[in-house]
């Protein structure tokens, strides 16, 4: 990625909020979990311009909360203004296992070509060489949710690999979205769907850890638009998205 | 009516080495801080902790070396202060023993707890390293035949929970998100809570569906403003975010936590510090 | 903001013969009686209703044919009014299949529905018959080997439900006692939800705590001032024990049963003669 | 019983909630549920006398509610008031599933002398002569509380039987309160523990449809003191507790 190479490339925050966004539809019930700034951003951001009727769920239990100052951690109060109605984290994992959340939001520390995840440990898990937070709830929704939409900010062949070193969670994964680009999951695999602008396409395989087809007519990630950019402006005036970076 | 008001430590000396205990709160916001500084405060040894997303509360606890184990589905200061730095070099060192779950199968062990039943079957898990590393068995339903994995129960020994408010009785107000706590408060032996005020509980006649502890449940009250700083604590104060910068930078190394810990929490109540 | 707010009668009609219904509420207390009148204008057919204690409403779909199943811990008005004369001699003329529950084991039916497993294990019922005549099955725990009874899910394909306070999009508040109500629609695959007032939704942001039915599980609003009457309603009104006593009288016999359906039920809203 | 027949007799009604009453122990958590005046006046009264740290639940979910006036529905919003905090039915359950539920009153049309109960049906379950209510929670109930108390306001051989047609629950009851007698259970099987006052001994060992040993040295039931009558009147001056008869 040639971050500022040319001055119309959007940078990789403003680029992948924008992307996730434009993965929700409207109606549907999507759900971030703890440390999802850009989730929360995206979820706001599509509220905002082409789904207003998201239903927007997160860990403190509101539903469509409108915060007035966006909170770095996504467990915060600050997401509860707003809200008419409180449910539990039980709840959510509930709506989940029963098949009525549309849409949630996961990540992982490493990524593998079926869009499984690794949040546990890098090694061996008994004897860890890094012990990782955890999958939170990954394990529990992944399957049970209709889809599953990862965003993983860093890009580069420990994260996307060939082989992960646990399998903290496995299931519905739609797409991932990285400062490189989005994967579409086709047929049980991770194929790249769009490059963002300003990537180069060697640079996306060699920082890829498995098999990626790409050439010069894969499409490239529309930039974000006027709109976008001032939706995006007005949400996340203080960028709580570059946190993640 | 029973006045279970008594002091923080003296709540906290009752909690026997090697207990199961469960926080209440979730990552920065409304841990039972001044209740984990206590247990710090008086050296107890074989914790086995419990909590969905842990963060400070547990990491603390891991780099003081009260927790031998901890039962979770996340430790970690969110995005922003990353990674636990003590329980990770503690489990990485064999220090601490991770008893991974989901967030979701902490619930389920609760709920089978609070319900009396030795197991819950939860929804997912297919395809995860989970069920295998922690040893959670996968049964048939007798109605379908469906396999379906179950979750033993996961009775904590003693749930310490922060609330806003709570009378003498224990009954507790949790001001904005409940998190785990009255899962914890239903499925534990013993219930210990900590309340920024203590209230008369003629107050809460007035909207008793917002005082979601029954006080029937709990068995100590403790004062304690500031009580789960340097987490947030909602209606009362955000999460301290100069301490814990500080606590993880500190942590970076042992020798410098142990000065951290010696001068800000062991020297007496932290809550001075940020309160 | 969707605008769920329809009919009672097009709420009602959307509702097919054959459905397992879930009715709020309980006794004397709460239950959707508007909707239920409605059901019995509608003349549906074979309904199978879901309640863990029901009086008026479950005998009022027995006597009038549309109930063809009840899955129910306690049907009668209590010491009240006595034993429920329609639901008595349907189910002893084979009318009524009785699906023979601890309200307990309903409860556990609906968890086993919110949670999307296929059983919920229940605690105690040993030495009952009711798991025998149900059909519920005993497995051994996987860790302990204890053997434990395991009921089905039970997922209502609609739960009907009365609350005093509603918004547009579906958002219900409960005054008083929950009863079953929010397991109920969170276990139902649609939601039907009738209140006493449609409010503004913007009032319920002063007090989300208080409002226990989520917009999001709701399918449609129906306006229904008196809607729970001849039940009582918290804050609004008590049971109408003079009609309570007039309909347990006229049960007696199914003749005087018949006019007293068609002349106080069939020939209009029968909320105008209470309300 | 000779109701009446002697002037220091005490009504059914008022015998039974004393004796209800005296069996509850201060600090203990005691629960009812529908259908039940006898046993929520016993425990207010208990509450007033003895037992004053005694919790008191209902299915309303409050909890130590202080009524302004006592409802003969006991799901009744007037259970409510005067409660600091709001449970449900199925914590309530939950409550007795995990061994924490010290004490629940219930009932049957049928009891036989090892204490079961029957609410479901007179004659064959399937094709019932009567249809009574269910039996509510019992069956989750009786095994899994410290305690059941029993009480019924009739004594008869229709009752008391030797046979149940239905066991509805079947658990750990201590005693059963009925208009002539208290039982209490010993190595399983019902016995007579105290005859009330004015009750003869051949009418209750003929109202009883199980073998039961009573002679003149059984002992007399205590009647109601100074103290428990002026408590009792007090609390339910407009005697809910006579809608049972």
């Amino acid at each position: 990625m040639r971050e500022g190479s040319v001055t119309d490339v959007p940078s990789a925050p403003v680029m992948m909020a924008v992307a996730l966004a434009r993965l929700l539809r409207d109606g549907e019930t999507v759900f971030h979990g703890v440390a999802s700034p850009l989730p929360m951003v995206a979820i706001l951001l599509a509220k905002r311009l082409h789904a207003p009727n998201l239903v927007y769920l997160n860990i403190t239990g509101s539903v469509n909360p409108q915060p007035e100052q966006l909170p770095v951690s996504t467990v915060d109060p600050a997401l509860l203004r707003g809200t008419r109605t409180l449910v539990t984290l039980a709840d959510l994992f509930d709506l989940s296992a029963r098949g009525r959340l549309d849409t949630v939001f996961l990540s992982g520390v490493q990524i593998d070509g079926l869009g499984r995840i690794n949040m546990s440990a890098i090694g061996d898990f008994h004897q860890p060489k890094v012990r990782l937070p955890g999958g939170a709830g990954s394990a529990a929704l992944m399957p049970t949710a209709r889809r599953t939409i990862l965003w993983r900010t860093k890009h580069d062949r420990r994260t996307f690999v060939e082989q992960l070193d646990f399998v903290t969670a496995s299931g519905n994964v739609d797409r991932v979205v990285t400062p490189l680009c989005v994967f579409a999951r086709r047929e049980g695999w991770l194929e790249v769907e769009s490059v963002h602008p300003g990537v180069e396409l060697d640079a996306l395989r060699e920082a890829t850890g498995f098999p990626i087809t790409v050439d010069e007519r894969t499409p490239r990630t529309p930039p974000p638009s006027p709109d976008e950019l001032t939706a995006l402006a007005e949400i996340d005036p203080v960028r709580v998205i570059e946190s993640e970076f | 009516m029973q006045d279970k008001l008594i002091s923080l430590s003296e709540a906290i000396s009752s909690i026997a080495d090697g207990s199961r205990v469960a926080l209440g709160g979730n990552t920065l916001h409304r841990g039972p801080c001044a209740a984990v500084h206590e247990i710090v405060r008086q050296s107890k040894r074989g914790l086995e902790i419990v909590k969905t997303a842990g963060a400070y509360d547990v990491d603390l606890l891991a780099a003081t070396g009260c927790a031998s184990a901890v039962a979770a589905g996340f430790i970690g200061f969110e995005t922003v202060f990353g990674l636990a730095p003590s329980y990770r070099r503690a489990v990485e060192q064999g220090r601490v023993q991770v008893k991974e779950h989901a967030c979701y199968t902490v619930i389920a062990g609760l709920r089978a707890a609070i319900q009396g039943v030795p197991f819950m079957p939860v929804a997912g898990l297919t395809g995860s390293d989970v069920p295998r590393v922690t040893g959670f068995h996968t049964i048939a339903d007798p109605y379908t035949g469906q396999e379906v994995v179950v979750v033993p129960a996961l009775q904590p020994d003693v749930a310490i929970l922060h609330v806003q408010e709570a009378d003498r009785e224990g009954n507790g107000r949790i001001i904005g998100t409940h998190f785990e706590d009255v899962l914890m408060a239903k499925a534990a032996r013993r219930v210990i809570l900590t309340a920024e005020r203590i209230v008369d509980g003629a107050e809460f006649e007035a909207a008793p569906e917002t005082v979601a502890i029954p006080g029937f449940l709990v068995e100590a009250v403790v004062e304690a403003p500031s009580g789960a700083w340097p987490c947030s604590c909602a209606g009362y104060y955000d999460y301290d975010a100069d301490y814990l910068r500080a606590y993880v930078e500190a942590s970076k190394d042992e020798r410098s936590l142990q000065k951290f810990v010696d001068e800000r929490i062991l020297a007496g109540s932290p809550v001075a510090v940020g309160a």
